[in-house]
C-alpha cells in the first residue's frame, strides 16, 4: 500500500521493539468473536491506472455537451482558473481546522476576510466561518431565531427552495417549534396581505429571488416583522444575486443565510458548497459556527485566532449553538478567493450579465406562441414559464435538442404542472440563448 | 533560546501580507468575462431602483490577479499541513490526502453536474454513490447507509433522527440520551437538538464505560446509548456486547460514532457488536482532505429495524438504471438539500477502491502499530491515566510536567518550533492536561522517532527552562496570540480605519 | 543583525528534508502500476541475460508516495518565486505566469498527442503552431517564424545557421560574427557553433554601440552582427538603422537577440529596424513558467530572403488542412526532434491570445515604467553607470557603497533579508559590480516601494555597518555556501557513505 | 489587464513622480519612426472563458481515443498522478535558474539528486542538470567528444533516430566534423564487421535499443572504439529500457544521452522533454549543461550550489563547452519525482511489463499470415513487423479500427516500405494487443 510509509519489515521490527510477536497482539483488545477474519468483500486493490480509467467511465455516463438551464438552488457560473491551484496549496486544503493559532495564520486570515466580505455582500455586521451549505444554514437560523427571541412561532414562505424547507422541518420538527407557510401572491412573491405575525412570531423566513425566481419586497416584510418584534431571515440561495440586488442587510434582515456556491464552487452534483451566516452584532453570541477574531502577540504583531468558542459544542457541549464542527473550510476559500479575484467591478459585472441574459432569454420566450411569463414580479436570472402543455413533456422534448431546459416544477408544485423554472446565467452565450429559444418554438 | 536538540526544522526568511482590504487599490482588475452579447439594457428598467443594490460594493476588494496569486501564497505559506509532517491531533485521523483521489474529483463530467439533473443523465454520479454505500455497508457490517449529511455532527442529528422517529414509531420518543464524560461535544450537541437531554455516563478506571452505572441509568426516558468505540482514549469498548445488551434491553438503541474507524476499518465490524445506528467520518478514516475546516461527510449507517427512517431520497434501481427514490414515508425527511458532499464521497469511494480488501486492513493495522509504537517509547517520559495498549490514538496527560509550571498547552506550543503541530488538547474531558496523540498510518517511522524524540527533549527541558516553553513558540511569524483580549473585544471583520466605529461595542 | 528596518518579511519555521537516498527504506513503495496481463515469461528468454540489468537498480530510492509528497513538498518550501513576490533579475524578464496558461497546456488532447501522430489526426496541435507563428509574426514584423529551437540560445544558433547557410549559397560563408561587450554570453556560444569566430565590439561612452568602431570592424569577413535590442543595459539602440546600414553594406546579417522583447512587443517592430533575423525568448517575454532553469522556447523570426533557410518541418496548408512540410532543399536542416517544445508554445500562444493587441502593449508600456520607477527613485542612492531613460530594465554598480567594502554581492545577499531576490549580477560586463534589476510589469507600485525602501536601507546599512551585508543573508535556512571549496573538491552526485570513494579525485 | 497590477491611475501617478508626461515620454527612447502606431492586428483581447473553449476546441481536432503504438522516440507510460500537484507547486515551477542558492536550495537539492539518479540508471559517474532533449543532447555528446578526443571522425549508426541524426548533422556541418554512417545487418544492430574505427575517429554513436528496438552488444562496440582511442556515445531515446538493460555506463559507454521523456513526461505533441546526459568523472570539464554541487555554509549546513560554471556561457562565453542555457529545470524535476514514485523497484517492474507485452504482441502478430519481425535482434519494446503489404496503407487502414498501428519506417528508410516499428507499453492492456492482431488479421 503505497499510501503506507512503513515497509512490512520496519513493521516488524517496531511491533518487535514494544515487545509484540505480531499485529495480532494489538489487536486483543478487541474480543476475539467480534474481530473480523475474513475480507471486506470489497475487492482487490485498484491500481492508480485502473482507477482513473472507472472514474473517467463513470464520468462518461453522466450527462455532458448539453446546454442546462438548470437553477434552483445552484448555479453554473464562470470560475475563475486561480482558483483550484491556490485551494489546491497543500498548505490549505491538507491543513486541519486552525486551532493551533500559530502554525495556521494562512487559514485564520482567509477566514477574517471571508467573514468580512460575506458582511459586505449581505449588508450585515458580522458573518461566520461557513455552515454546511444553504439549507442547513436555513435551518440553523430558525434555531438560532428562536434562541435569540424566544418564540418559537416560525412564518416559512412557500417560496423558499423546497429543499431548504424540508430541512427546517427535520432540524425542528423535535423542538416545539412550529411553522406556517407564507403563501405567494399572482406576481410570485410574498402575500404580505396574508401574512399573520403575532407576538409569539419568533421570525419570517423568506427567499429572496425566492424559488421562483422573484425578487422580495424586503423591506416591507422586515418591517412588518420587526413590528411584532419577530426576526426576518433572509435566504439567498443564488448568491450571486447579492451582485446586483439590494443587500437583505440594508433592507432589515436579521440573519442572512446564502448558498454561498455561486461564488466559484463547482457544481458538483450539490455538493460540497458553503453556507454562509451573517447577523447583526448584538446576536453574535447566539450564532453557530466558527468565529475568527484578531489578536496580537506579546510583541505586538497582529494574528487570528478563533474565537467566542464558548458557543461551540467543544466547549459548550449540549448548551452550544450548534452541533457543527466540521464546516466548509476549503469552499470559504474558494468562495474568498472568487471574491477577491472578481473584486468590486467584477461581481457587479457578473451579476449585471445575468439580469441582462436572463431578461433577454425571458423576453424572447415570451414571444412564442403558448409562452408567457407566469409571474409578474422582477427577477434576477431565474423566472417562471408558463408553457403550452406539461412542463415535463417540455423538458423532456428539449433533451433531443440537447438542452436541459430547466426545472419542472410540478414535483415540488403540484398545482404549477404547466410551469419551468429556467435559470440564465453569464455563462449563456446568447447562440445557446436563441437554440433554447428556437428549441421552444419547434412544435 | 537552545535551538540545538531541535532535529527537524530550523527557520527560513518568509514574506509579509496584509488583509485583502488592506492590498486593495482602486481600478485594479483581476477578473476576465466575455463582454456581453445581448443587449445592454439600464438595469432599472428590468428591476425596480429599490430593489437594487446602490452602494457599488464598497470596500470589496480591487486587486490584479497577480495581488490575488501573491495574497493567498503568501498566506499558505504561513499554515502548517499534513504534507510538511505529523500532524498528531487525537481524533482528527490527520492522514495523507492522496492526490488522485483530487484528479477524480475534478473530472469534468463528475464535477460540473448540476444536482437537478435528471438520473438518467447523472447514471455515473448515482454510481458513485451507489457504489460507496456499497463499501461502507461492507466496513461497518450494517445493511444500509445514507451519504447524505455534510458531517460527523450531521451524521450524528441524522442517526438520533432516526432512534427518536422510531421510537415515535413504536409509541414514545422518550426523553434523554446518555453519553459517556469522555465523549465528543458534538455528541451531546447534536442529541440536543433532536429534543433529548443528554446524561453523563461515567468512565471506569481503564476508561471504558462504568457498566454499572450504566445499568443503573438505563431506563425507559433513554432513547439511546452514544457511544465512540474505539473511545477518545483510544480504548476499545471491551464491554460493548453487553452495553448493547443493556441498552437494548431497555428498550433503547445504541448510536456508535464512528470518529474512531480507523482503529476498526477490515479488522472488526461494528454490525457485530450489536450497535444499531453509526456515523462514519469520510475526512477522518477515509482521508477526505481536512481543507483548513472542512468539507467532510457523515454518512449514516443503520440495521434494517432502522433503515425505512433513513433520509430521502435514497439511490434506488428502477426498471432502466438507477434514480431517486423519494417514496419513503417513514423517513426523518431530508437533512440537507440534494445527495450530500458529492465531491467528498467521490474521493473517499476512490480511496477505498485503492485500498481493496487487504489495503483496508493493512492501514488499521498500521494505525494502531503506530499509536503504540508512541505510546510505549514516551510512557516513561508522560503521563499516561489510562495505560496500556491502544487502539489508533493515545492520551496523556501533563502531571509529570506540571510539577515545574509547564501545562499540555506549553508542551504543545514547544512542539511547534520542534517542526510539529500540537497533539489535541480540548478532550477528553476526564483527562487533565490531556495531550491526545493520533499519528495516522501513513506517518514513517523516521516521523515518529523524531516526534518521540521531541517530546522527550521537551521534557527536559520542562525541568531545565520552563520558561523556554511558557512563552514558546519562539520561531513562528507571530509568537502565542492573546486569545483573552480577543475573545473579549472581538474584532471579527475588517473596515476601513478612517471610517467611525458604528457598532456599540456593549452588544458584542 | 537588526531587523526593524526589514518591512516584507520575517522568519518562520521550516522543515528539513535529506536527500532522497537518505530518505529511502528498503521494501518501500510508491508506485502502483495494473498487474501483468500477459504471460510472465522470464526475461532471459526473451533477451540474452548478458543484456539484462544484474544490479537490482542498487541505490536508486524506496519511498512511499507520502514519502515523495513531503520530500517534494518539504524542499519547494526552501525556495523563492514569482508567487512570492518581485523576482528582479535583469535580462530574466520574470513576470507572473498565468494560471490559465497552464491548465490550457494540460487539456487531455494537447498534453498526450504522440509528435509523430499523422497530421490528419493532429489538426489542433498544427493549428497552435500556426496561429503562434502568425502573432510572432505580427510582432516581430518579420515574415516567417520556426518555433523549433528549445529556448533563446538554440535560438540563436539556429539564426546563425541560416545566415550562414544564406552567405553559403551567395558564396561564402564568411568568417566572423561581430558582438557587443555588453552581449550575454550566449550570443559568442552559439556563434561558435557555427563555424565562427567572435570579435567583440565596445560600447559607447551611453552603452550603445560603438559605431565608429563597428564601421571600422565591419568587413568580408564578417557574416553577422548579434546585437540584443534593447540591450542589457537596458539602452535603446539608437543607432539601429545605421548599424543595419553598415552591416548590410558589408554584405552581413544583422542577428537581434530578443531577450528583452518585453520591451518592445506592440510599440516598435524588429523588423522596422531593418534586422534580418532574431529570436524571441517565450519563458521571457511571453510569460511561459521559467521551471527553475527551463524549459523555454526561442522560435526564430526571419525575412524574406532567410524563410527558405528556416528548420523542417514547416507546418503548411495541403488541399485538406495543414500538415508538416520536409520539402525544403534550402533549410539549415533540423535542430532539435519533432517540432520543439510544443507545451511552451501553447502558453506562449496563451498568453498573446489573452492580452490582445491592447494588452501585449500595455504590458510593455507598464514593464517600461515600472524600470524608469526604479530606476528615478533608486538614482540617487546607487550609482547608475549609463544613467538617463531606461526600457525594461535598469543597470546599478555597487561603486558607491564599495567605498565601505561592500560589493554588489555583499546588497544582493541583504536583499534576501529584506524579503526580496537578488539582482542580475553576472553580466553586463562592461558594468563592475552590476545589479541588473528588471522588474516587469507585473509588479505592483507596493512592491516596487518596498524594494526601492529595502535598496535605501541596505545603502545606509553598507555604511553603518558593512560587516551585517558581508555575512548576509541572516534569515535563510542555510547562509552564504563555499562555492569554491564547493568547485574545488566537486561532490556532484550523493554516494552510499560505506563505499569506499572510487573515483580519482585528480580526474575532477 | 488583469496581470497588470498598477490600475491606470497608479501608473500616471508614477509617471508623474518620475518626471513624465506621459508613456510617450518613456518611449521617446525609440527614434519616432521605429515605433509602431498602429494595433498589432493579433485582435481583442480573448476572455479566460473565451480562451479555455478555443483551447477545448483545438484539442478536439487532435486524435483522441486511438489506441496508438506509436513509439520512435516518444513513449506512452503511464504518469504517477502525484507529479503534476508537485511541480506545480509556485516554489518550483514560477522560480529561475537556482544562481542565488540561500533562496533556491529546493531546486538545486533536487537537481542534485536528478544527477545522482540519472547515474545510477545509466550506470556512469557524473550527469548534469538537463540538457533540451535526447537529440540535441547526442549533437552536444558530439562536441564533447570531439574536444575530448581532438579527433574529428564520427562513425554515426544509421539505426540512431533519423531525426537525431539530423540533429547532428545542422550541429556538426560547420566545424570541420565528418561523419560517416556504420549500417545495421540483417538481426537489425550494428554490424560490426563493418564498421571502420580508425585513429581519427573521435566516437562511435549509437542507440540502444535502436530505432529499429534491437538492443545492441554494447561492449564489443565499446571494445572496438576504445582500442583506437575512440570513445563510444550511446544515445537511448526509449530511457524506460534503462529499467531492464544493462546500462551502457557498463558497457564501456563514454557518454550516454538519453530521452527522459519515459520518465513521466507527457508525450505533449513533442515537448517539452527532458536532456539526460552522463559521462565518466574525467571528462567533467568538457561537458557541456548545469551541474549542482554539495556545499556548505560557514556552520557547517550542508546545501547545493551550481557549480564549476567556468565550462558554462555565461562565464567563458565563446570557450564555453556549449551555448545552452536554459534547459528542462522543471522537467528534469518530473524525471527525479518519476524516479522517486516508482523507485528502485518500480522502475524495474514497468520496464519488465514493457518486455513482456511488447513480446507477447510480437509473438501474436508473427503468428498471421504475411506477418513477421523483421529483425532477429533481441528488443525491448519496440520492433519492427514485415507486412504483406506497403505499411503506409496497412496503418491508414488500422485507422477504421481506431487504431494508430505505428511508425511505417518508409519515411525514414525508403526501403523498407514494408515495414512497420510498432511500440507496445505498460499502457496497453492485453484487449487492446488483441484488437491490434485482430485488426491486422482482417484483410
Ligand atoms: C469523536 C468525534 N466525534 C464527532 C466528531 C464530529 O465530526 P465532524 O467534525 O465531522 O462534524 C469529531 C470531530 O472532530 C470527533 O472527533
Ligand atoms: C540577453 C540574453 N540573450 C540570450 C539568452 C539565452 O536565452 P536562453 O536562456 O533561453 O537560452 C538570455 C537568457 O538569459 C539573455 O538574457
Amino acid at each position: 500500500m503505497r499510501y503506507i510509509p512503513n515497509s512490512p519489515d520496519e513493521r516488524s521490527a517496531m511491533l518487535k521493539q514494544i515487545g509484540c510477536d505480531g499485529i495480532e497482539d494489538l489487536f486483543e483488545q478487541i474480543p476475539q468473536e467480534l474481530r473480523l477474519n475474513e475480507p471486506l468483500g470489497i475487492g482487490d486493490p485498484v491500481s492508480e491506472p485502473d482507477l482513473l480509467a472507472y472514474f473517467n467511465d463513470l464520468a462518461s455516463n453522466n450527462a455532458s455537451d448539453y446546454q442546462s438551464f438548470l437553477g434552483g438552488g445552484a448555479y453554473s457560473h464562470f470560475i475563475p482558473v486561480i482558483i483550484d491551484p491556490l485551494i489546491s496549496r497543500a498548505e490549505f486544503f491538507t491543513a486541519y481546522t486552525p486551532y493551533q493559532p500559530e502554525l495556521s495564520q494562512g487559514t485564520l486570515q482567509y477566514i477574517f476576510e471571508f467573514q468580512t466580505m460575506i458582511c459586505q455582500m449581505t449588508g450585515l455586521e458580522v458573518a461566520n466561518a461557513s455552515l454546511y451549505d444553504g439549507s442547513t444554514g436555513v435551518a440553523e437560523a430558525v434555531l438560532m431565531a428562536n434562541r435569540v427571541t424566544r418564540r418559537s412561532k416560525f412564518i416559512v414562505a412557500d417560496t423558499l427552495h423546497p429543499q431548504y424547507r424540508e430541512v427546517i422541518s427535520s432540524y425542528t420538527k423535535n423542538l416545539g417549534v412550529t411553522t406556517q407557510t407564507a403563501t405567494h401572491n399572482e406576481s410570485g412573491a410574498l402575500d404580505l396581505n396574508a401574512l399573520q405575525i403575532d407576538k409569539q412570531t419568533a421570525a419570517v423566513v423568506v427567499q429572496s429571488p425566492n424559488f421562483f425566481g422573484c425578487i422580495e419586497a424586503l423591506q416591507a416584510i422586515a418591517d412588518a416583522a420587526h413590528e411584532a418584534g419577530a426576526l426576518l431571515v433572509v435566504a439567498v440561495s443564488e448568491a450571486m444575486s447579492l451582485g446586483a440586488l439590494r443587500p437583505p442587510g440594508s433592507c432589515g434582515a436579521d440573519i442572512v443565510v446564502a448558498e454561498g456556491q455561486s461564488f466559484g464552487i463547482p457544481l458538483s452534483y450539490g455538493g460540497p458548497y458553503c453556507g454562509l451566516f451573517a447577523t447583526r452584532d448584538r446576536y453574535v453570541r447566539q450564532m453557530p459556527g466558527r468565529l475568527v477574531g484578531e489578536a496580537y502577540d506579546s510583541q505586538g504583531r497582529r494574528g487570528y485566532v478563533l474565537t467566542l468558542s464558548t458557543r461551540e459544542q467543544h466547549i459548550r457541549r449540549e448548551k452550544a449553538t450548534s452541533n457543527i464542527c466540521t464546516n466548509q473550510g476549503l469552499f470559504a476559500l474558494m468562495a474568498t478567493v472568487y471574491l477577491a479575484t472578481m473584486g468590486r467591478h467584477g461581481v457587479q459585472e457578473v451579476a449585471h450579465q445575468n439580469l441582462q441574459k436572463a431578461h433577454y432569454a425571458a423576453a424572447e420566450i415570451a414571444k412564442l406562441d403558448g409562452f408567457e411569463l407566469k409571474f409578474s414580479a422582477p427577477f434576477f436570472n431565474e423566472f417562471v414559464l408558463r408553457c403550452p402543455r406539461q412542463a415535463t413533456e417540455i423538458t423532456r422534448r428539449l433533451l433531443d435538442s440537447r438542452i436541459i431546459g430547466g426545472v419542472a416544477l410540478e414535483s415540488y408544485y403540484p398545482e404549477l404542472k404547466d410551469s419551468l423554472l429556467v435559470c440564465v446565467t453569464e455563462t449563456k452565450k446568447k447562440k445557446a440563448i436563441d437554440q433554447l429559444v428556437a428549441a421552444l418554438g419547434r412544435r | 533560546m537552545e535551538k540545538s536538540r531541535i532535529k527537524k526544522a530550523s527557520t527560513h526568511v518568509i514574506q509579509h501580507e496584509g488583509l485583502l482590504f488592506e492590498e486593495s487599490r482602486p481600478g485594479r482588475i483581476g477578473y476576465s468575462l466575455p463582454k456581453l452579447d445581448v443587449p445592454d439594457v439600464p438595469p432599472s428598467e428590468l428591476v425596480d431602483a429599490r430593489l437594487l443594490r446602490d452602494d457599488d460594493l464598497e470596500g470589496m476588494p480591487e486587486l490584479s490577479e497577480v495581488d490575488v496569486i501573491r495574497h493567498f501564497t503568501r498566506l499558505s505559506t504561513w499554515n502548517y499541513c499534513i504534507d510538511h509532517g505529523l500532524y498528531p491531533l487525537g481524533s482528527c485521523t490527520m492522514k495523507y490526502n492522496p492526490r488522485i483521489n483530487e484528479k477524480v474529483a475534478r473530472i469534468e463530467g463528475l464535477a460540473n453536474l448540476h444536482p437537478l439533473t435528471p438520473p438518467p443523465l447523472a447514471q455515473g454520479a448515482l454510481e458513485v454513490i451507489r457504489r460507496l454505500e456499497e463499501c461502507l455497508c461492507a466496513i461497518t457490517g450494517l445493511p444500509a447507509v445514507t451519504t447524505q449529511p455534510a458531517a460527523g455532527a450531521q451524521g450524528e442529528l441524522t442517526g438520533i433522527m432516526m432512534v427518536r422517529a422510531r421510537l415515535a414509531d413504536r409509541g414514545n420518543p422518550r426523553k434523554k440520551v446518555l453519553i459517556p464524560d469522555s465523549a465528543h461535544g458534538t455528541n451531546p450537541a447534536s442529541a440536543v437538538i433532536c429534543g433529548y437531554t443528554v446524561e453523563t455516563v461515567p468512565s471506569n478506571a481503564e476508561g471504558g464505560t462504568d457498566i454499572e452505572a450504566l445499568r443503573r441509568m438505563m431506563n425507559e426516558d433513554v432513547a439511546a446509548f452514544m457511544l465512540t468505540n474505539p473511545n477518545t482514549l483510544g480504548k476499545f469498548e471491551q464491554n460493548i456486547e453487553e452495553i448493547c445488551r443493556i441498552v437494548h434491553a431497555g428498550g433503547g438503541y445504541v448510536y456508535m460514532d464512528g470518529a474512531n474507524m480507523n482503529a476498526l476499518v477490515g479488522c472488526a465490524r461494528p454490525a457485530s457488536f450489536g450497535i444499531d445506528v453509526m456515523h462514519l467520518n469520510l475526512h477522518k478514516t477515509f482521508s477526505t482532505p481536512h481543507g483548513g475546516g472542512g468539507p467532510g461527510a457523515g454518512p449514516v449507517a443503520v440495521t434494517a429495524e432502522l433503515e425505512p427512517y433513513l433520509p430521502f431520497p435514497r439511490v434506488a434501481h428502477d426498471g432502466q438504471g438507477l434514480t431517486l427514490d423519494f417514496n419513503r414515508p417513514r423517513s426523518v425527511g431530508r437533512v440537507r438539500a440534494y445527495v450530500g458532499n458529492y465531491g467528498v464521497l467521490v474521493r473517499a469511494l476512490s480511496y477505498i477502491l485503492t485500498h481493496g480488501d487487504e489495503g483496508l486492513r493493512e492501514a488499521t493495522e498500521t494505525a494502531v502499530l503506530n499509536a503504540n509504537y508512541i505510546a510505549h517509547n514516551l510512557k516513561d517520559t508522560y503521563d499516561i491515566p489510562y495505560p496500556g495498549r491502544v487502539m489508533h490514538e493515545v492520551v496523556f496527560s501533563d502531571k509529570r510536567q506540571a510539577k515545574y509550571g509547564v501545562r499540555n498547552a506549553d508542551i504543545a506550543k514547544r512542539l511547534i518550533d520542534y517542526g510539529f503541530y500540537p497533539p489535541t488538547m480540548s478532550f477528553p474531558l476526564i483527562v487533565a492536561g490531556a495531550l491526545m496523540v493520533e499519528p495516522t498510518e501513513t506517518e514513517s517511522r523516521e516521523e515518529l522517532d523524531l516526534f518521540i524524540d521531541a517530546m522527550k527533549s521537551i521534557s527536559s527541558e520542562a525541568m531545565e527552562d520552563p520558561e523556554l516553553l511558557k512563552h514558546a513558540p519562539h520561531t513562528t511569524k507571530v509568537g502565542r496570540l492573546d486569545e483573552v483580549a480577543a475573545a473579549r473585544k472581538p474584532v471579527l471583520r475588517w473596515e476601513p480605519k478612517d471610517q467611525p466605529p458604528d457598532r456599540a461595542e456593549g452588544n458584542i
